[in-house]
């Protein structure tokens, strides 16, 4: 059997122009199949939606925010520095916007960063913060909140209300893009998933849970502006890294290296699509 | 130390709408960590409301508040820039005060 | 296998790209890149990051193959399924439908050697009991019903489980005996499910 | 403070042996609630237990009282609730989960001018009805309730 397949897909190879991101299959209808009856999938989801508000009203968000503040302004890093010198893009020191304008090409690192492996780079330069110990524990937890996801908190805050425009000038931006939108439709592992398996179609669900299709920009907005977000499940923030790896944990795939170039990547890819739509996050999530 | 509470005071026609968002983790006591070890109950027992140095609400409060609590009430005659002073005390003797003014 | 057919394929998509309008190969530069970056944790080993020969014919036509070829593959995945010895395909619906609820199984979370979920709820609706449901399958209350359970659809339904891709090749359900994610008890309990007549699945 | 003193928080009993610890200066003003937490009634397992203890064992049903809570909680570790009273002189709100441990969630005290409603999100650990007590001024107690769901949830979005 093996060599047979291979035979035929260096035959498929050959005869067929494989168009990228082609419309889905239509799906094959099983042998005498007769449609159960449509749920009414959308009344789960309705409900929630008239609770969101007064969720989103009164974020929790807010008190890792006002952390975050106090430690970029007030000098409450190991090191007691300040970040007037960090750039986010803007110039140094300018948080205000900084945050829907990444991730972007940065010509003192000769990289794309996204916003948290900008804010992270920061803290280690200007205010002392160990890399190692950023890396071993990169994401909030119900025992601790780390101290670079308050900071990441703030800065996103500080783009409240602001349009998204992340840069595609750079040939390196422009590379970014590209290659997140690959890793995007990249389907692999024991369960033969893809973000897209998940995030490629519009009105889909996991249980009650909504999936943006983030292949459009008034959906890819809905997953850009939820992290960092307060998690209600656990009750700590969580950020667009830890997004992207419990995604990846959950399409069964090995796991990304915290701030590597492929997350970046897809944020590039994700941010790109929601530019132009309005950031209201930090986020509250299930 | 207990982080600041995060409290928005503001008038609508002649009732105050009080908000406030206070950091606690509100543990259960039912809780195992990692290592199996059941995590002592830690959570907000009292909290106080004072507007313009009156008391108007008092409480107790239990396990059963989320984490990371929310709060909302609404005072009547309070006045744009009245003081409200918020204070809560929990099962293991911490504590906190914050305040905000009242906003027109 | 994978490997010879994959280079095979690179070689000549790549070829074909540049050839075409001179673009880069992005796709060939992604996956180098998360080969660099992905990390084996626990028993999701990097290995895992190689196409086979499905995932990659999907990856490379957009989840669109050319029919003919999409046939044939899916004749493979078809020939490739293990039907039980005993020829029951029908096991424990109660058992099913425990199974159905459990989302876990081959994360960097689960333990090796731990049997795993069927996951099913989360992209389908089955039982009418259970409200939180998927939507990216079809739902599939009332699948007995409506389909009855005769030695055919009961071989159907075995068969759908155990390698969805034997009738859809790109099929967004994975292929859980395939792969061994579920074992044969397994896939009857849940077989069982949505065919036995004292399933919920089919209550009125 | 009067309207304080009559309402849902007071334990039995205790309440005249603090003031006379606080005018001897053993006290702290501060200290008062700590000392009066309830903890009968936020330490009981049952409802039973938590209606005895504040005292509302034999709560009329009413309809002056609004919950405002989601059908379908999006995630049982918070579940906003709105409640408010319209029975004239309510003095006192508490809320219970009655599924879960302990179901007694918070009593609150309304004076000044404080209206009686508050706003406060939940834990629920399954399926539950939210029920609510409101102590009026003359010392009567009434309640009200509401059925959550609690559902599985999927990935965390």
């Amino acid at each position: 059997m093996k060599q047979r397949l291979g035979m035929l897909l260096a035959a498929a190879a050959l005869t067929t122009s494989f168009a990228v991101h082609a419309q889905q299959s239509a799906k094959k209808a099983p042998p005498a199949a007769k449609a159960a009856a449509p749920a009414n999938k959308s009344e789960v989801s309705k409900e929630f939606e008239k609770f969101r508000e007064v969720l989103e009203e009164d974020n929790p968000a807010e008190l890792y925010e006002a952390k975050g503040e106090d430690i970029w302004k007030n000098k409450k890093g190991p090191n007691g520095t300040s970040m007037a010198q960090c750039d986010l893009g803007l110039g140094a020191g300018v948080v205000k916007g900084a945050y829907v304008h990444m991730p972007r090409y940065f010509a003192d690192v000769g990289q794309v960063m996204d916003a948290e492996r900008r804010v992270v780079h920061c803290m280690i330069k200007y205010l002392g913060y160990s890399e190692a110990d950023i890396r071993k524990q990169p994401f909030s937890n119900v025992n601790k909140t780390p101290d670079h996801v308050s900071v990441i908190t703030y800065v996103a805050a500080q783009s409240r209300n602001m349009k998204i425009a992340a840069p595609q000038k750079h040939p390196k931006e422009i590379e970014a893009y590209n290659i997140g939108k690959e890793i995007f439709a990249y389907r692999a592992g024991p369960y033969d998933f893809s973000c897209a398996s998940c995030h490629g179609e519009d009105g889909k669900r996991i249980r009650t849970q909504d999936l943006p299709n983030l292949r459009k920009p008034d959906e890819a907005i809905r997953a850009y502006q939820g992290w960092p977000g307060y998690r209600m499940t656990g009750g700590f923030m969580l950020t667009q890294q830890w997004r992207m790896n419990d995604c990846f944990r959950q399409q069964r795939f090995p796991e990304p290296s915290y701030l590597s170039d492929s997350i970046t990547a897809l944020l590039a890819y994700m941010t790109v699509t929601a530019n132009g739509q309005t950031y209201k996050g930090p986020g509250i999530k299930r | 130390m207990a982080d600041p509470m995060k409290i928005r005071a503001q008038m609508k026609g002649d009732t105050a709408e009080i908000r406030v968002l206070m950091s606690h983790p509100m543990e259960t006591g039912q809780r195992k960590d990692n290592a199996g070890n059941t995590v002592p109950a830690h959570y907000i027992q009292s909290i106080t409301v004072d507007v313009g140095g009156k008391r108007v609400i008092q409480g107790q409060t239990a396990t059963s508040v989320s984490r990371n609590p929310v709060f909302g009430f609404r005072v009547k005659g309070a006045k744009a820039g009245d003081k409200v002073v918020i204070h809560w005390e929990d099962n293991k003797g911490d504590k906190r005060t914050d305040e905000a003014t009242i906003a027109a | 296998m994978n490997r010879k057919i994959i280079a095979g394929l690179a070689a000549t998509l790549a070829c074909s790209a540049v050839l075409a309008d001179e673009i880069r190969n992005y796709r060939a530069e992604a996956v180098a890149m998360m080969k660099r970056d992905f990390k084996a944790k626990g028993i999701a080993t990097t290995d895992r990051l190689h196409e086979d020969g499905v995932q990659a014919i999907c990856n490379r036509s957009g989840d669109n193959p050319p029919k003919d070829i999409a046939a044939r593959l899916e004749k493979d995945q078809l020939e490739s399924v293990k039907y039980p010895a005993d020829g029951k395909l029908m096991g424990d619906w109660k058992a099913g439908e425990k199974l159905a609820q459990s989302g876990r199984g081959m994360t960097w979370s689960d333990k090796a050697g731990v049997p795993g979920g069927g996951n099913c709820y989360n992209c389908h609706q089955i039982s009418p009991t259970e409200m939180s449901f998927g939507t990216i399958g079809p739902s599939l209350y009332q699948f007995g019903k409506t389909r009855g359970n005769t030695p055919d659809m009961q071989k159907y339904v075995y068969g759908k489980i155990w390698n969805a891709k034997a009738y859809n090749l790109c099929s967004q359900m994975p292929r859980f005996g395939h792969v061994n994610a579920l074992n044969e008890k397994q896939i009857k309990d849940l077989v069982a499910l949505l065919l036995d007549p004292q399933s919920p699945v089919n209550s009125k | 403070m009067d309207a304080l003193r009559r309402t849902l928080l007071k334990g039995a009993g205790a309440t005249g042996a603090i003031a006379a610890a606080i005018a001897a200066g053993v006290l702290k003003p501060s200290q008062v609630l700590a000392a009066e937490y309830n903890r009968a009634a936020f330490e009981a397992k049952d409802m039973a237990g938590a209606l005895k203890n504040i005292g509302a064992a034999s709560a009329a049903d009413s309809t002056g009282i609004a919950i405002k809570a989601p059908d379908i909680a999006e995630n049982g570790a918070v579940v906003p609730v709105d409640v408010s009273s319209s029975i004239p002189n309510t003095i006192s709100l508490a809320v219970l989960v009655d599924k879960n441990p302990l179901p007694l969630s918070s009593a609150f005290d309304f004076a000044n001018g404080a209206l009686p409603e508050m706003a406060l999100r939940l834990k629920m650990g399954q399926t539950s009805l939210v029920e609510v007590v409101a102590k009026t001024a003359d010392g009567k107690y009434y309640k009200a309730k509401k059925e959550v769901k609690v559902t599985v949830g999927g990935c965390g979005g």
